[in-house]
């Protein structure tokens, strides 16, 4: 692409994933979450893709560690799930406690990030695995698009 | 349950079991002529050669013959249906549910 | 739920999935199918979120909220839900279709087919 | 113990949900380890399954509400209804259960020396423990969008296995047509769950079920669900996928996409007579599914005569024999609002029905991987292609035998037990149905006679002087599922007792299931 793609797109990046991750971090609280927060993020990398091309992309995010991150956002999420089994599996063990534990009022209030126990922490999790997941396909199909073989 | 009550394996193993016995009786007092490796295990035609393993083997699609012409009248019309096409599988669900939906709303009518 | 005004919503949900289910069965071009397939999923889920909906209803968020009646938020989370699983079916399909067309050089559904019969 | 078997329904599905992502990191270590865990996730699977099922059988319906404070809390304090997702495990359910986790243990087995031949062998397994969730997940739940999701789940894991084999392209084309009509099923079998919920605001399984009205929208949402469900079944004449799909799955994934296909018959029987029960005018939608089944045994029958692609060939009688299970299932739901004709022949041709699955499951499963263990040796599936086998593969002619036999209902293996129970009661409702079912009973020996005749037998062929016999990994997990053939074989008695008549009695009593819930309220 023209530099002037890649200058503005550098320019770009940095507010794409900030606001990525903002989605990520504030799912418990405002429109948004894990899905939403990673797939801004994974659009991200696919404008870095657009505007470098894959085949520089590929050089420096390799295939196999997105594959780690996915895998490791799954087993935060059912590691979390697991966290709640002396209960019943899904249960939030971490209300009460400092962590995210706050108990907010009910009705409209204006909001507080230490509430809704794992929520948060599922959320960060599902996003790693959008994330990853995401950014995988967009990065496998641009390469098979531009008839690069990708190592198995 | 009532089916089973007169249906019973072990009894049908026992005549099965009862049964090869009766041949194998029947089998060992045969003669006892054969033996291996002679002109006795090779294939005979009336003094033809016999033709390759090749050859000799029926393959899969000569085997019911003759049914598949019977039911000629059957069969062109069920196997031109299996077009293939993922489309066509798509439009048999759709018809499908449109006459589930059809037969469910006139039996409501009645 | 009363007053005509809300029934548009209903008939954008038929003319989707009316549109989407002519395109599946009528476009042999295996592109056009996923899209079909993608506008389908749209129309659904656009049924499933117009089903929520409450009249002057607000978005069901507790943060600074005004006061008012808010919309279901369950046919949100199931249309979400129904979303992440589009992405990647889609996703999946259109790896299926590029390696197809690496395969037999064509995207159209009868001339990529192989099996019959 | 007792804690276990609390949490027992759940971890059925978490942990091969946990294994199915640990498999890409441990695969780094080493890829032995990764076997093992693959292995050892199934097979405690399996025994979860058999203590939920003993559970089960001493005290009824299991229940477990994810997140709540308690597992049997369905309804929250100041509800009415249940709003949290829960399982709900009862007979049927679990029959189901141990059908996919004996099945998916053996072919999984069989998979491992497949594997050692290919490459991306860490996806494949997590594909492969991604779709015993998604069959085990669908059969447990009891919730609508939940039964939607783990279909899904089980759809995508299913069609990317079809296709695992990219370097061939009737493999891509076979998981195209499977991810395409389980995406547009899924979908339809969406709009239903939102057609429920614009009437009842309730997504439960039970707790629609009592609040059902069977109004005009209901209907609809029944013509969706259940052809939704018979098409993803492979019911004629929605099964021309099946064929395509089962054909090319590599090794031993066909059994397991075919048992997944299974679980949707049990999504099917669990709309039909759980969601809807006698709400509905059960004769009427009664008649609809004999009258697929009947097409489905016909239809599917005489097309497999006709192959000469030795998976197709068994594809086709997958087919045929899930016709045998909508008959014998679809007399019971006829007859279901007529509780003479049920005691007197209704609730045996469902026993036969249900029995059926799982005796197709084991043997049909065997078939299966025997077809593949012939692809695997020969290089081909093409039956005009083979002959002189027996020679080379000793053990899995046998197998092929029995599964065979089994299949063409020869007594006395099993299969002839579960098709007696289906003729005899089924003649008391409609003769010709159980001629019908007769008659495509003895073209399945026909067309299994021909297989045989085609791939086993004949003189020895030069061009395969030197095939050997299937690595031992292969020879156990077909012998696993011969074992319990003949098992079944033997005591036929005992396990429709133990397990089929609950199965069958869970259906049938639709109160049962929605008390479980909603607290007999």
């Amino acid at each position: 692409m023209s530099k002037i793609v890649r200058t503005i797109s550098n320019l770009l990046i940095l507010f794409i994933l900030t606001f990525g991750l903002y989605v990520i971090m504030h799912g418990h609280l405002t429109p948004g979450g894990g899905f939403q927060g990673g797939a801004v993020f994974a659009s991200g990398i696919a404008l870095l893709i657009v505007a470098f091309g894959s085949y520089n992309i590929q050089k420096k995010l390799k295939e196999h560690h997105f594959s780690i991150l996915e895998s490791s956002g799954a087993m935060i999420f059912i590691g979390l799930a697991f966290g709640g089994i002396a209960t019943v599996f899904f249960y939030n063990f971490l209300v009460g406690s400092p962590l995210f534990g706050h108990i907010p009022p009910p009705g409209s209030n204006p909001g507080d990030i230490w509430t809704a126990g794992i929520i948060p922490l599922m959320n960060i999790a599902v996003g790693l695995k959008v994330i990853a997941g995401l950014s995988v396909i967009v990065l496998v199909m641009a390469l098979a698009s531009s008839k690069i073989e990708i190592e198995e | 349950m009532a089916s089973l009550a007169f249906w019973n394996p072990i009894a049908c193993i026992i005549a099965f079991v009862v049964l090869v016995a009766i041949i194998y009786l029947f089998r060992s007092r045969g003669q006892k002529k054969y033996k291996k490796g002679t002109a006795q295990t090779q294939i005979f035609l009336s003094g033809e050669k016999p033709p390759d393993a090749e050859q000799r083997h029926i393959r899969a699609h000569n085997i019911y013959w003759g049914f598949f012409q019977a039911l000629k009248q059957y069969y062109d019309p069920t196997i031109k249906a299996h077009t293939g096409i993922i489309n066509d599988y798509i439009i048999w669900f759709i018809t499908l549910v449109a006459v589930t939906a059809v037969i469910l709303f006139i039996v409501w009518l009645t | 739920m009363t007053g005509t005004i809300f029934n548009i919503p209903f008939l954008a949900v038929a003319a989707l999935v009316g549109i989407a289910l002519y395109i599946i069965i009528s476009q042999r071009n295996l592109i056009k199918l996923v899209m079909g397939i993608t506008i389908l999923e749209s129309g659904v889920n656009l049924f499933l979120i117009t089903l929520g909906y409450r009249a002057a209803g607000i978005a069901p968020i507790y943060t600074n909220a005004p006061e008012g009646v808010m919309v279901l938020p369950v046919p949100q989370a199931l249309t979400l839900t129904s979303i992440v699983i589009g992405v990647a079916t889609t996703a999946l399909m259109l790896s299926m279709i590029m390696l197809t067309y690496r395969h037999t050089g064509d995207i159209d559904s009868e001339k990529s087919r192989r099996m019959k019969g | 113990m007792h804690t276990l078997v609390a949490h027992s329904a759940i971890l059925i599905i978490a942990i091969p949900l946990l294994a199915a992502f640990l498999t890409p990191l441990i695969s780094r270590v080493s890829k032995k380890a990764r076997d093992i865990l693959v292995i050892a996730t199934l097979v405690f699977v399996e025994f979860l399954v058999i203590i939920l099922a003993k559970d089960i059988y001493l005290n009824g319906i299991h229940i477990y509400t994810l997140g709540a404070s308690s597992p049997s809390l369905t309804i929250p304090e100041h509800y009415m209804v249940p709003v949290r997702i829960i399982l709900e495990v009862d007979a049927m359910s679990i029959f189901m259960g141990i059908i996919s986790a004996t099945v998916s243990l053996a072919a999984t087995i069989y998979s491992i020396s497949f594997m050692k031949e290919e490459t991306g062998g860490d996806r494949f397994y997590t594909l492969l423990l991604l779709l015993v969730v998604g069959m085990l997940g669908l059969e447990f739940t009891g919730d609508m969008f939940n039964m939607f999701v783990f279909l899904e789940i089980l759809s995508i894991s299913g069609a990317a296995l079809a296709a695992f084999r990219t370097r061939f392209a009737d493999a891509l084309e076979g998981g195209f047509k499977y991810i395409v009509i389980s995406a547009v099923g899924a979908l339809v079998i969406l709009f239903a769950i939102g057609i429920f919920y614009s009437q009842y605001n309730l997504l439960n399984i039970a707790a629609l079920a009592q609040a059902m009205q069977y109004t005009m929208l209901d209907k609809i949402a029944l013509a969706l669900l259940a052809m939704a469900f018979t098409m993803k079944l492979a019911g004629v004449p929605m099964h021309m996928w099946a064929p395509d799909t089962y054909s090319v799955a590599p090794a031993g994934t066909t059994p397991m996409i075919y048992i997944a296909s299974q679980a949707c018959l049990y999504g099917l029987f669990r709309t039909c007579f759980t969601l809807y029960g006698v709400t509905l005018n059960t004769a009427t939608i009664g008649w609809i599914v004999i009258i697929i089944g009947v097409l489905s045994m016909f239809v599917g029958v005489t097309m497999a005569v006709h192959q000469s692609d030795v998976k197709r060939l068994m594809a086709y009688h997958a087919i045929s024999q899930s016709g045998y299970m909508l008959l014998g299932v679809g007399v019971g739901l006829a007859v279901l609002g007529n509780p003479e004709a049920l005691a007197s022949y209704g609730r045996e041709a469902m026993s036969g029905g249900i029995f059926h699955i799982i005796n197709n499951a084991l043997y049909k499963g065997l078939l299966f991987l025997t077809a593949e263990a012939l692809f695997f040796r020969l290089g081909t599936r093409d039956l005009n292609k083979m002959g002189g086998m027996c020679r080379n593969m000793k053990y899995t002619s046998i197998f092929f035998i029995i599964g065979a036999l089994a299949i063409s209902g020869i007594p006395p293996f099993n299969g002839f037990t579960s098709k007696l129970m289906i003729y005899e009661s089924v003649y008391r409702f409609n003769p010709i149905l159980s001629v019908i079912a007769m008659l495509v009973s003895i073209i399945t020996l026909a067309s299994f006679t021909k297989a045989f005749q085609a791939a086993f037998t004949g003189p020895a062929l030069p061009q395969y002087k030197d095939v050997k016999e299937v690595p031992k990994p292969m020879l156990i997990g077909m012998g696993i599922l011969t074992i319990i053939i003949i098992f079944f074989s033997l005591f036929p008695g005992l396990i429709v007792n133990s397990i089929v008549n609950p199965a069958t009695d869970a259906l049938i009593n639709q109160a049962t299931y929605i008390n479980a819930v909603m607290g007999g309220l």
